[in-house]
Protein backbone atom coordinates (compact mmCIF):
# COMPACT_ATOMS: atom_id res chain seq x y z
CA UNK A 1 0.00 0.00 0.00
CA UNK A 2 3.10 2.58 0.28
CA UNK A 3 2.22 3.88 -3.36
CA UNK A 4 -1.58 4.31 -2.42
CA UNK A 5 -1.25 5.66 1.49
CA UNK A 6 0.58 8.41 2.94
CA UNK A 7 0.49 9.83 6.44
CA UNK A 8 2.68 12.42 7.84
CA UNK A 9 2.72 14.34 11.23
CA UNK A 10 4.11 17.97 12.31
CA UNK A 11 3.46 18.64 15.56
CA UNK A 12 4.03 22.13 17.54
CA UNK A 13 3.19 23.28 21.31
CA UNK A 14 -0.13 24.59 19.62
CA UNK A 15 -1.41 21.70 17.00
CA UNK A 16 -0.86 18.75 15.74
CA UNK A 17 -0.87 18.71 11.91
CA UNK A 18 -1.54 15.08 10.65
CA UNK A 19 -1.38 15.11 6.87
CA UNK A 20 -3.14 12.28 4.83
CA UNK A 21 -2.53 11.43 1.22
CA UNK A 22 -3.65 8.61 -1.05
CA UNK A 23 -6.65 6.37 -0.66
CA UNK A 24 -8.16 6.13 2.37
CA UNK A 25 -10.35 2.76 2.47
CA UNK A 26 -10.11 -0.56 4.91
CA UNK A 27 -6.71 -1.62 3.82
CA UNK A 28 -5.12 1.98 4.97
CA UNK A 29 -7.55 3.30 7.56
CA UNK A 30 -6.14 1.08 10.78
CA UNK A 31 -3.10 2.89 9.79
CA UNK A 32 -5.19 5.81 10.04
CA UNK A 33 -7.04 5.14 13.43
CA UNK A 34 -4.15 4.28 14.58
CA UNK A 35 -1.65 7.45 13.89
CA UNK A 36 -4.76 10.02 14.64
CA UNK A 37 -5.23 8.53 17.83
CA UNK A 38 -1.37 9.00 18.89
CA UNK A 39 -1.69 12.33 17.31
CA UNK A 40 -4.92 12.97 19.79
CA UNK A 41 -2.79 11.72 22.37
CA UNK A 42 -0.29 13.77 22.35
CA UNK A 43 -2.91 16.41 24.04
CA UNK A 44 -2.03 19.66 22.03
CA UNK A 45 -5.15 22.14 22.14
CA UNK A 46 -5.74 22.09 18.78
CA UNK A 47 -5.42 18.34 16.19
CA UNK A 48 -5.26 19.19 12.11
CA UNK A 49 -6.04 16.62 9.77
CA UNK A 50 -5.18 17.83 6.56
CA UNK A 51 -6.86 15.46 3.67
CA UNK A 52 -5.64 17.51 0.66
CA UNK A 53 -4.22 14.89 -0.52
CA UNK A 54 -6.37 12.66 -0.13
CA UNK A 55 -8.10 11.02 -3.38
CA UNK A 56 -10.40 8.37 -2.36
CA UNK A 57 -12.24 7.73 1.27
CA UNK A 58 -15.11 5.17 1.79
CA UNK A 59 -17.88 4.92 4.90
CA UNK A 60 -14.51 2.99 6.54
CA UNK A 61 -12.05 6.11 6.13
CA UNK A 62 -15.27 8.52 7.49
CA UNK A 63 -15.87 5.59 10.36
CA UNK A 64 -12.18 6.32 11.37
CA UNK A 65 -12.98 10.06 11.38
CA UNK A 66 -16.10 9.70 13.28
CA UNK A 67 -13.91 8.05 15.79
CA UNK A 68 -11.04 10.83 16.15
CA UNK A 69 -13.70 13.15 16.36
CA UNK A 70 -15.39 11.87 19.64
CA UNK A 71 -11.78 10.85 21.36
CA UNK A 72 -11.11 14.61 20.71
CA UNK A 73 -14.13 16.08 22.34
CA UNK A 74 -13.21 13.72 24.97
CA UNK A 75 -9.59 15.24 25.24
CA UNK A 76 -10.84 18.26 25.33
CA UNK A 77 -9.25 19.70 22.48
CA UNK A 78 -10.44 20.54 19.04
CA UNK A 79 -9.94 19.42 15.68
CA UNK A 80 -10.47 20.44 11.85
CA UNK A 81 -10.41 18.76 8.61
CA UNK A 82 -9.07 20.34 5.24
CA UNK A 83 -10.60 19.65 2.24
CA UNK A 84 -11.48 21.45 -0.63
CA UNK A 85 -11.93 18.53 -3.10
CA UNK A 86 -15.74 18.90 -4.19
CA UNK A 87 -16.01 14.57 -4.33
CA UNK A 88 -14.63 14.51 -0.75
CA UNK A 89 -17.09 17.42 0.30
CA UNK A 90 -20.00 15.84 -1.44
CA UNK A 91 -19.52 12.47 0.52
CA UNK A 92 -19.38 14.60 3.77
CA UNK A 93 -22.63 16.06 2.72
CA UNK A 94 -24.57 12.69 1.64
CA UNK A 95 -23.78 11.01 4.84
CA UNK A 96 -25.03 14.07 6.98
CA UNK A 97 -21.37 14.41 8.43
CA UNK A 98 -21.15 18.44 7.84
CA UNK A 99 -22.21 19.31 11.09
CA UNK A 100 -20.33 16.92 12.93
CA UNK A 101 -16.78 18.29 11.50
CA UNK A 102 -15.05 21.50 11.03
CA UNK A 103 -14.20 21.44 7.77
CA UNK A 104 -11.51 24.41 6.90
CA UNK A 105 -10.29 24.83 3.20
CA UNK A 106 -6.49 25.46 4.39
CA UNK A 107 -4.02 24.34 7.08
CA UNK A 108 -3.36 28.00 7.77
CA UNK A 109 -7.03 28.68 8.02
CA UNK A 110 -6.71 25.65 10.63
CA UNK A 111 -4.03 26.64 12.45
CA UNK A 112 -4.44 30.50 12.94
CA UNK A 113 -2.11 33.28 12.96
CA UNK B 1 -32.52 0.79 1.35
CA UNK B 2 -34.97 -1.40 -0.86
CA UNK B 3 -34.44 -5.03 0.39
CA UNK B 4 -35.06 -7.02 -3.08
CA UNK B 5 -33.81 -10.24 -4.66
CA UNK B 6 -33.70 -8.17 -8.15
CA UNK B 7 -32.03 -8.37 -10.44
CA UNK B 8 -30.59 -11.78 -10.28
CA UNK B 9 -27.36 -12.38 -10.90
CA UNK B 10 -27.86 -15.19 -13.70
CA UNK B 11 -30.31 -12.76 -14.75
CA UNK B 12 -27.21 -10.42 -16.08
CA UNK B 13 -26.03 -12.35 -18.91
CA UNK B 14 -29.26 -12.93 -20.08
CA UNK B 15 -30.85 -9.31 -19.83
CA UNK B 16 -28.15 -8.04 -22.03
CA UNK B 17 -28.33 -10.63 -24.34
CA UNK B 18 -24.87 -11.72 -24.41
CA UNK B 19 -21.94 -12.70 -22.16
CA UNK B 20 -19.77 -9.40 -23.98
CA UNK B 21 -21.45 -7.63 -21.58
CA UNK B 22 -20.46 -9.48 -18.17
CA UNK B 23 -17.10 -9.03 -16.50
CA UNK B 24 -16.14 -11.02 -13.36
CA UNK B 25 -14.08 -10.43 -10.57
CA UNK B 26 -13.04 -12.88 -7.90
CA UNK B 27 -11.33 -11.89 -4.38
CA UNK B 28 -10.22 -13.12 -1.34
CA UNK B 29 -11.63 -11.06 1.59
CA UNK B 30 -8.34 -9.08 2.53
CA UNK B 31 -7.90 -5.63 2.79
CA UNK B 32 -5.57 -5.11 0.43
CA UNK B 33 -7.41 -6.65 -2.57
CA UNK B 34 -10.05 -4.41 -2.40
CA UNK B 35 -8.47 -1.89 -4.95
CA UNK B 36 -9.37 -4.50 -7.32
CA UNK B 37 -12.58 -4.27 -6.81
CA UNK B 38 -12.12 -0.64 -7.37
CA UNK B 39 -10.35 -0.30 -10.71
CA UNK B 40 -12.12 -2.90 -12.17
CA UNK B 41 -15.65 -0.91 -11.77
CA UNK B 42 -14.14 2.60 -12.98
CA UNK B 43 -13.13 1.04 -15.97
CA UNK B 44 -15.76 -1.41 -16.84
CA UNK B 45 -17.86 2.10 -16.24
CA UNK B 46 -15.25 3.79 -19.05
CA UNK B 47 -15.73 1.75 -21.16
CA UNK B 48 -19.51 2.16 -21.08
CA UNK B 49 -18.79 5.79 -21.51
CA UNK B 50 -19.81 7.00 -17.79
CA UNK B 51 -18.64 10.32 -17.08
CA UNK B 52 -15.51 11.21 -15.07
CA UNK B 53 -18.10 12.00 -12.06
CA UNK B 54 -20.15 8.76 -12.75
CA UNK B 55 -16.78 6.78 -12.82
CA UNK B 56 -15.77 8.27 -9.29
CA UNK B 57 -19.52 7.59 -8.29
CA UNK B 58 -19.37 3.60 -9.51
CA UNK B 59 -15.80 3.46 -7.66
CA UNK B 60 -17.23 4.56 -4.29
CA UNK B 61 -20.17 2.45 -4.45
CA UNK B 62 -18.40 -1.09 -5.47
CA UNK B 63 -16.31 -0.35 -2.62
CA UNK B 64 -19.32 0.13 -0.55
CA UNK B 65 -20.42 -3.29 -2.01
CA UNK B 66 -17.72 -4.73 -0.67
CA UNK B 67 -17.12 -2.89 3.08
CA UNK B 68 -20.98 -3.87 3.70
CA UNK B 69 -20.54 -7.28 2.95
CA UNK B 70 -17.25 -8.11 4.76
CA UNK B 71 -17.33 -7.83 8.69
CA UNK B 72 -14.55 -7.38 11.04
CA UNK B 73 -12.35 -10.83 10.98
CA UNK B 74 -14.09 -12.37 8.12
CA UNK B 75 -12.40 -15.04 6.24
CA UNK B 76 -13.88 -16.63 2.32
CA UNK B 77 -14.09 -14.45 -0.78
CA UNK B 78 -15.99 -12.32 -2.48
CA UNK B 79 -17.87 -12.89 -5.92
CA UNK B 80 -18.40 -9.21 -8.35
CA UNK B 81 -20.10 -9.51 -11.22
CA UNK B 82 -20.20 -5.85 -13.62
CA UNK B 83 -23.10 -6.14 -16.22
CA UNK B 84 -23.43 -3.53 -18.99
CA UNK B 85 -26.56 -2.62 -20.55
CA UNK B 86 -27.42 -0.45 -23.22
CA UNK B 87 -27.19 2.22 -19.93
CA UNK B 88 -26.68 1.26 -17.25
CA UNK B 89 -24.27 -1.15 -15.22
CA UNK B 90 -25.35 -3.14 -12.38
CA UNK B 91 -22.58 -5.06 -9.97
CA UNK B 92 -23.60 -7.86 -7.80
CA UNK B 93 -20.93 -8.52 -4.70
CA UNK B 94 -21.53 -11.95 -3.52
CA UNK B 95 -19.77 -12.94 -0.11
CA UNK B 96 -18.71 -16.78 0.41
CA UNK B 97 -17.39 -17.22 3.94
CA UNK B 98 -14.82 -19.89 4.28
CA UNK B 99 -15.68 -23.09 5.76
CA UNK B 100 -16.40 -22.89 9.94
CA UNK B 101 -16.99 -18.71 9.19
CA UNK B 102 -20.40 -17.11 9.67
CA UNK B 103 -21.93 -16.49 6.58
CA UNK B 104 -24.44 -13.99 8.54
CA UNK B 105 -22.81 -10.51 6.61
CA UNK B 106 -23.15 -7.31 8.48
CA UNK B 107 -26.35 -5.74 7.72
CA UNK B 108 -25.33 -2.63 5.34
CA UNK B 109 -27.50 -0.55 7.31
CA UNK B 110 -25.70 -1.55 11.13
CA UNK B 111 -23.84 1.80 10.83
CA UNK B 112 -25.91 3.49 8.21
CA UNK B 113 -22.89 5.26 5.86
CA UNK B 114 -22.50 2.51 3.34
CA UNK B 115 -26.22 2.51 2.92
CA UNK B 116 -26.33 6.21 2.84
CA UNK B 117 -23.58 6.27 0.35
CA UNK B 118 -25.45 3.88 -2.13
CA UNK B 119 -28.91 5.94 -1.47
CA UNK B 120 -27.04 9.15 -2.61
CA UNK B 121 -24.63 7.55 -5.30
CA UNK B 122 -26.64 5.00 -7.10
CA UNK B 123 -30.24 4.32 -8.91
CA UNK B 124 -31.34 1.56 -7.29
CA UNK B 125 -29.19 -1.29 -4.32
CA UNK B 126 -30.60 -4.16 -2.81
CA UNK B 127 -29.37 -7.16 -0.57
CA UNK B 128 -30.28 -10.68 -0.55
CA UNK B 129 -28.99 -14.28 0.48
CA UNK B 130 -29.61 -17.82 1.87
CA UNK B 131 -27.40 -21.05 1.85
CA UNK B 132 -25.09 -19.19 4.48
CA UNK B 133 -23.99 -16.49 1.27
CA UNK B 134 -24.90 -12.90 1.04
CA UNK B 135 -25.69 -11.21 -2.14
CA UNK B 136 -25.52 -7.38 -2.43
CA UNK B 137 -26.23 -5.04 -5.55
CA UNK B 138 -26.61 -1.57 -7.13
CA UNK B 139 -27.67 -0.58 -10.70
CA UNK B 140 -26.47 2.39 -11.96
CA UNK B 141 -27.34 4.73 -15.11
CA UNK B 142 -25.65 6.56 -16.90
CA UNK B 143 -26.81 10.46 -17.27
CA UNK B 144 -25.58 11.16 -20.82
CA UNK B 145 -26.53 8.89 -24.03
CA UNK B 146 -23.70 6.97 -25.60
CA UNK B 147 -22.02 8.41 -28.15
CA UNK C 1 8.86 -21.77 -25.06
CA UNK C 2 8.28 -24.65 -22.59
CA UNK C 3 5.25 -26.80 -23.82
CA UNK C 4 4.05 -28.38 -20.14
CA UNK C 5 0.95 -28.72 -18.78
CA UNK C 6 2.72 -27.89 -15.53
CA UNK C 7 0.96 -25.53 -13.28
CA UNK C 8 -2.09 -26.95 -12.94
CA UNK C 9 -4.86 -24.03 -12.62
CA UNK C 10 -6.61 -26.54 -9.52
CA UNK C 11 -2.69 -26.66 -7.89
CA UNK C 12 -2.81 -23.31 -7.63
CA UNK C 13 -4.84 -23.03 -4.66
CA UNK C 14 -3.36 -26.07 -2.88
CA UNK C 15 -0.26 -24.82 -3.69
CA UNK C 16 -0.05 -22.11 -1.62
CA UNK C 17 -2.14 -23.53 1.28
CA UNK C 18 -5.15 -21.10 0.75
CA UNK C 19 -7.64 -19.56 -1.31
CA UNK C 20 -6.73 -16.35 0.44
CA UNK C 21 -4.02 -16.09 -2.80
CA UNK C 22 -5.80 -16.43 -5.64
CA UNK C 23 -7.85 -13.52 -7.60
CA UNK C 24 -9.60 -14.67 -11.24
CA UNK C 25 -10.81 -12.44 -13.53
CA UNK C 26 -13.06 -13.20 -16.72
CA UNK C 27 -13.70 -10.85 -19.43
CA UNK C 28 -15.14 -11.04 -22.48
CA UNK C 29 -12.87 -11.18 -25.69
CA UNK C 30 -13.31 -7.32 -26.48
CA UNK C 31 -10.21 -4.86 -27.34
CA UNK C 32 -11.21 -2.40 -24.76
CA UNK C 33 -11.14 -4.87 -21.74
CA UNK C 34 -7.94 -6.30 -21.92
CA UNK C 35 -6.86 -3.71 -19.94
CA UNK C 36 -8.54 -4.74 -16.69
CA UNK C 37 -6.11 -8.56 -17.40
CA UNK C 38 -3.55 -5.67 -17.40
CA UNK C 39 -4.27 -3.56 -14.41
CA UNK C 40 -5.53 -6.80 -12.39
CA UNK C 41 -1.49 -7.93 -13.36
CA UNK C 42 -0.04 -4.69 -12.06
CA UNK C 43 -2.12 -4.65 -9.06
CA UNK C 44 -1.99 -8.24 -7.69
CA UNK C 45 2.32 -7.91 -8.14
CA UNK C 46 2.56 -4.30 -6.67
CA UNK C 47 1.02 -6.53 -3.68
CA UNK C 48 3.10 -8.89 -3.72
CA UNK C 49 6.44 -6.80 -3.40
CA UNK C 50 7.14 -7.18 -6.76
CA UNK C 51 9.50 -3.92 -7.75
CA UNK C 52 8.45 -1.06 -10.40
CA UNK C 53 10.60 -2.97 -12.96
CA UNK C 54 8.78 -6.20 -12.37
CA UNK C 55 5.29 -4.65 -11.98
CA UNK C 56 5.51 -3.61 -15.44
CA UNK C 57 6.66 -6.87 -16.95
CA UNK C 58 4.03 -8.89 -15.54
CA UNK C 59 2.10 -6.38 -16.96
CA UNK C 60 3.00 -6.55 -20.57
CA UNK C 61 3.67 -10.34 -19.85
CA UNK C 62 -0.49 -10.69 -18.89
CA UNK C 63 -1.41 -8.93 -21.99
CA UNK C 64 0.96 -11.25 -23.82
CA UNK C 65 -1.04 -13.95 -22.70
CA UNK C 66 -4.42 -12.72 -23.74
CA UNK C 67 -3.11 -11.73 -27.35
CA UNK C 68 -1.65 -15.28 -28.06
CA UNK C 69 -4.83 -16.88 -26.99
CA UNK C 70 -7.16 -14.49 -28.83
CA UNK C 71 -7.10 -14.77 -33.08
CA UNK C 72 -8.86 -12.01 -35.04
CA UNK C 73 -12.29 -12.35 -34.99
CA UNK C 74 -12.61 -14.85 -31.91
CA UNK C 75 -15.78 -14.66 -30.05
CA UNK C 76 -15.82 -16.15 -26.45
CA UNK C 77 -14.55 -15.34 -23.30
CA UNK C 78 -11.02 -15.28 -21.06
CA UNK C 79 -10.62 -16.59 -17.64
CA UNK C 80 -7.54 -15.22 -15.63
CA UNK C 81 -6.14 -16.98 -12.71
CA UNK C 82 -3.60 -15.29 -10.88
CA UNK C 83 -2.15 -17.08 -7.80
CA UNK C 84 0.56 -15.27 -4.99
CA UNK C 85 3.17 -17.82 -3.79
CA UNK C 86 5.78 -16.78 -1.70
CA UNK C 87 8.46 -15.68 -3.94
CA UNK C 88 6.41 -15.85 -7.07
CA UNK C 89 2.97 -15.30 -9.48
CA UNK C 90 1.40 -17.40 -11.64
CA UNK C 91 -1.04 -16.38 -13.82
CA UNK C 92 -2.74 -18.88 -16.24
CA UNK C 93 -5.06 -17.54 -18.92
CA UNK C 94 -7.81 -19.73 -20.72
CA UNK C 95 -9.74 -18.96 -23.91
CA UNK C 96 -14.01 -20.48 -23.78
CA UNK C 97 -14.75 -19.86 -27.33
CA UNK C 98 -18.19 -19.34 -27.89
CA UNK C 99 -20.11 -22.08 -29.36
CA UNK C 100 -19.66 -21.91 -32.97
CA UNK C 101 -15.77 -20.84 -32.35
CA UNK C 102 -13.06 -22.06 -33.74
CA UNK C 103 -11.52 -23.37 -30.45
CA UNK C 104 -8.09 -23.69 -32.00
CA UNK C 105 -6.23 -20.51 -30.46
CA UNK C 106 -3.48 -18.52 -32.29
CA UNK C 107 -0.13 -20.67 -31.28
CA UNK C 108 1.75 -18.21 -29.18
CA UNK C 109 5.07 -19.07 -31.44
CA UNK C 110 2.73 -18.18 -34.58
CA UNK C 111 3.93 -14.38 -35.26
CA UNK C 112 7.06 -15.17 -32.47
CA UNK C 113 6.83 -11.45 -31.23
CA UNK C 114 4.67 -12.78 -27.93
CA UNK C 115 6.81 -15.88 -27.28
CA UNK C 116 9.74 -13.89 -27.46
CA UNK C 117 8.44 -11.66 -24.85
CA UNK C 118 7.18 -14.13 -22.13
CA UNK C 119 10.97 -15.59 -22.73
CA UNK C 120 12.49 -12.47 -21.53
CA UNK C 121 10.33 -11.51 -18.66
CA UNK C 122 8.65 -14.71 -17.36
CA UNK C 123 10.69 -17.35 -15.88
CA UNK C 124 8.86 -20.12 -17.22
CA UNK C 125 5.46 -20.10 -19.69
CA UNK C 126 3.75 -22.93 -21.08
CA UNK C 127 0.34 -23.85 -23.12
CA UNK C 128 -1.57 -26.97 -22.83
CA UNK C 129 -5.44 -27.55 -23.85
CA UNK C 130 -8.25 -29.78 -24.65
CA UNK C 131 -11.64 -29.89 -24.69
CA UNK C 132 -11.85 -27.08 -27.19
CA UNK C 133 -10.02 -24.80 -24.81
CA UNK C 134 -6.85 -23.76 -24.31
CA UNK C 135 -5.08 -22.65 -21.49
CA UNK C 136 -1.67 -20.64 -21.31
CA UNK C 137 0.27 -20.07 -18.22
CA UNK C 138 3.14 -17.83 -16.72
CA UNK C 139 5.25 -17.90 -13.71
CA UNK C 140 7.56 -15.00 -12.48
CA UNK C 141 9.49 -15.16 -9.35
CA UNK C 142 10.06 -11.86 -7.37
CA UNK C 143 13.86 -10.75 -7.58
CA UNK C 144 14.32 -9.14 -3.91
CA UNK C 145 12.47 -11.19 -1.12
CA UNK C 146 9.60 -9.93 0.63
CA UNK C 147 9.89 -7.08 3.29
CA UNK D 1 -10.38 4.62 -24.95
CA UNK D 2 -10.64 8.15 -25.71
CA UNK D 3 -7.81 8.88 -22.12
CA UNK D 4 -5.99 5.71 -22.76
CA UNK D 5 -4.60 6.74 -26.34
CA UNK D 6 -3.83 9.38 -28.49
CA UNK D 7 -2.50 10.02 -31.90
CA UNK D 8 -1.90 13.19 -34.17
CA UNK D 9 0.18 14.98 -36.98
CA UNK D 10 1.59 17.15 -38.05
CA UNK D 11 3.00 17.35 -41.99
CA UNK D 12 5.69 19.25 -44.24
CA UNK D 13 6.81 19.19 -47.55
CA UNK D 14 9.38 16.55 -46.06
CA UNK D 15 8.22 14.62 -42.77
CA UNK D 16 5.16 13.63 -41.39
CA UNK D 17 5.34 13.43 -38.07
CA UNK D 18 2.70 11.50 -35.88
CA UNK D 19 2.78 11.78 -32.73
CA UNK D 20 1.42 8.84 -30.40
CA UNK D 21 0.64 9.29 -26.72
CA UNK D 22 -0.90 6.49 -24.13
CA UNK D 23 -1.15 2.65 -24.57
CA UNK D 24 -0.67 0.80 -27.34
CA UNK D 25 -2.78 -2.68 -27.78
CA UNK D 26 -5.40 -4.64 -29.07
CA UNK D 27 -7.76 -1.65 -28.28
CA UNK D 28 -6.01 1.30 -30.13
CA UNK D 29 -3.21 -1.01 -33.11
CA UNK D 30 -6.20 -0.93 -35.58
CA UNK D 31 -6.06 3.11 -35.23
CA UNK D 32 -2.80 3.26 -35.18
CA UNK D 33 -2.40 1.20 -38.12
CA UNK D 34 -4.36 3.25 -40.22
CA UNK D 35 -3.67 6.42 -39.12
CA UNK D 36 0.21 5.08 -39.78
CA UNK D 37 -0.61 3.88 -43.48
CA UNK D 38 -2.31 7.31 -44.27
CA UNK D 39 0.71 8.78 -42.81
CA UNK D 40 2.98 6.94 -45.10
CA UNK D 41 0.46 7.51 -48.43
CA UNK D 42 1.21 11.03 -48.31
CA UNK D 43 4.34 10.48 -49.58
CA UNK D 44 6.25 12.35 -47.63
CA UNK D 45 10.07 11.23 -47.93
CA UNK D 46 10.42 10.98 -43.83
CA UNK D 47 8.03 9.23 -41.39
CA UNK D 48 8.79 9.93 -37.96
CA UNK D 49 6.48 8.44 -35.35
CA UNK D 50 7.24 10.18 -31.48
CA UNK D 51 6.41 7.22 -29.72
CA UNK D 52 8.05 9.37 -26.27
CA UNK D 53 4.61 9.76 -24.61
CA UNK D 54 3.50 5.90 -25.14
CA UNK D 55 3.21 4.26 -21.70
CA UNK D 56 2.83 0.97 -22.61
CA UNK D 57 2.91 -1.20 -26.49
CA UNK D 58 2.92 -4.89 -26.27
CA UNK D 59 3.55 -7.27 -29.53
CA UNK D 60 0.37 -6.07 -31.21
CA UNK D 61 1.75 -2.59 -31.28
CA UNK D 62 5.37 -3.76 -32.61
CA UNK D 63 3.55 -6.04 -35.59
CA UNK D 64 1.55 -2.67 -36.60
CA UNK D 65 5.16 -0.86 -36.41
CA UNK D 66 6.96 -3.88 -38.20
CA UNK D 67 3.85 -3.33 -40.70
CA UNK D 68 4.45 0.30 -41.16
CA UNK D 69 8.02 -0.06 -41.94
CA UNK D 70 7.43 -2.59 -44.88
CA UNK D 71 5.12 -0.14 -46.45
CA UNK D 72 7.56 2.80 -46.10
CA UNK D 73 10.09 0.20 -47.90
CA UNK D 74 7.68 -0.37 -50.41
CA UNK D 75 7.54 3.53 -51.25
CA UNK D 76 10.73 4.03 -51.20
CA UNK D 77 10.76 6.46 -48.53
CA UNK D 78 12.76 5.91 -44.62
CA UNK D 79 10.54 5.83 -41.08
CA UNK D 80 12.49 6.59 -37.78
CA UNK D 81 10.91 5.87 -34.44
CA UNK D 82 11.84 8.30 -31.63
CA UNK D 83 12.23 6.33 -28.26
CA UNK D 84 13.78 7.23 -25.18
CA UNK D 85 11.61 5.23 -22.82
CA UNK D 86 14.34 2.15 -21.50
CA UNK D 87 11.24 -0.33 -21.15
CA UNK D 88 10.02 0.28 -24.83
CA UNK D 89 13.85 0.01 -25.66
CA UNK D 90 14.14 -3.21 -23.70
CA UNK D 91 11.09 -4.45 -25.84
CA UNK D 92 12.66 -3.76 -29.16
CA UNK D 93 15.86 -5.42 -27.92
CA UNK D 94 14.15 -8.53 -26.82
CA UNK D 95 11.84 -8.77 -29.49
CA UNK D 96 15.05 -8.54 -31.68
CA UNK D 97 13.79 -5.69 -33.63
CA UNK D 98 16.62 -3.11 -32.93
CA UNK D 99 18.39 -3.75 -36.22
CA UNK D 100 14.61 -3.20 -38.13
CA UNK D 101 14.11 -0.06 -37.14
CA UNK D 102 15.44 3.14 -37.01
CA UNK D 103 15.18 4.70 -33.19
CA UNK D 104 16.20 8.00 -32.25
CA UNK D 105 16.20 10.11 -29.06
CA UNK D 106 14.19 13.15 -30.71
CA UNK D 107 12.43 14.37 -33.10
CA UNK D 108 14.54 17.06 -33.95
CA UNK D 109 17.23 14.51 -34.74
CA UNK D 110 14.87 12.66 -36.75
CA UNK D 111 13.78 15.69 -38.88
CA UNK D 112 17.46 16.96 -39.29
CA UNK D 113 18.23 20.46 -39.02
N1 LIG E 1 -12.47 -7.33 0.19
C1 LIG E 1 -12.84 -6.69 1.32
N2 LIG E 1 -13.94 -5.94 1.33
C2 LIG E 1 -14.31 -5.31 2.44
N3 LIG E 1 -13.67 -5.36 3.60
C3 LIG E 1 -12.56 -6.10 3.67
C4 LIG E 1 -12.09 -6.79 2.52
N4 LIG E 1 -10.97 -7.41 2.87
C5 LIG E 1 -10.75 -7.13 4.16
N5 LIG E 1 -11.71 -6.34 4.66
C6 LIG E 1 -11.81 -5.86 6.05
O1 LIG E 1 -10.51 -5.54 6.49
C7 LIG E 1 -10.18 -6.34 7.63
C8 LIG E 1 -8.72 -6.69 7.60
O2 LIG E 1 -8.47 -7.45 6.42
P1 LIG E 1 -7.23 -8.41 6.32
O3 LIG E 1 -6.95 -8.68 4.90
O4 LIG E 1 -7.46 -9.59 7.19
O5 LIG E 1 -6.08 -7.55 6.91
P2 LIG E 1 -4.62 -7.48 6.36
O6 LIG E 1 -4.61 -6.42 5.31
O7 LIG E 1 -3.83 -7.16 7.58
O8 LIG E 1 -4.34 -8.84 5.78
C9 LIG E 1 -11.10 -7.55 7.53
O9 LIG E 1 -11.34 -8.13 8.77
C10 LIG E 1 -12.34 -6.93 6.96
O10 LIG E 1 -13.12 -6.33 7.95
N1 LIG F 1 -9.14 -9.94 -24.42
C1 LIG F 1 -8.45 -9.96 -25.57
N2 LIG F 1 -7.22 -10.45 -25.58
C2 LIG F 1 -6.53 -10.46 -26.73
N3 LIG F 1 -6.98 -10.03 -27.90
C3 LIG F 1 -8.19 -9.53 -27.95
C4 LIG F 1 -8.99 -9.45 -26.79
N4 LIG F 1 -10.15 -8.90 -27.13
C5 LIG F 1 -10.08 -8.65 -28.44
N5 LIG F 1 -8.91 -9.02 -28.95
C6 LIG F 1 -8.49 -8.92 -30.36
O1 LIG F 1 -8.97 -7.69 -30.89
C7 LIG F 1 -9.86 -7.93 -31.98
C8 LIG F 1 -10.98 -6.91 -31.96
O2 LIG F 1 -11.70 -7.05 -30.77
P1 LIG F 1 -13.21 -6.58 -30.63
O3 LIG F 1 -13.52 -6.42 -29.21
O4 LIG F 1 -14.04 -7.48 -31.45
O5 LIG F 1 -13.14 -5.17 -31.32
P2 LIG F 1 -13.90 -3.92 -30.79
O6 LIG F 1 -12.97 -3.25 -29.82
O7 LIG F 1 -14.08 -3.13 -32.05
O8 LIG F 1 -15.16 -4.40 -30.17
C9 LIG F 1 -10.34 -9.36 -31.76
O9 LIG F 1 -10.72 -9.97 -32.95
C10 LIG F 1 -9.11 -10.01 -31.18
O10 LIG F 1 -8.20 -10.37 -32.20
Amino acid sequence: MDELFEISEDVSDRACVVTVAGEVDVASAPTLRSRLEAAIDRGTPLVVVDLLSVTFIDSTGLGVLIGASKRVDNSGGTMHLVVTEPRILKLFEITGLMDLFSIVPSVEQAVGP
Amino acid sequence: MTTSDRPDARDGASRSGASGDVVELSIPVRADLVVLARLTAATVASRSSFDVEEIEDLRLAVDELCVSLVGEGSEGRLALRFVRGDEDIEVSCTYHPDSGQDGAATDVTSDGLSARILDALVDEHGMDGGDGRQRIWLRKRRARSQT
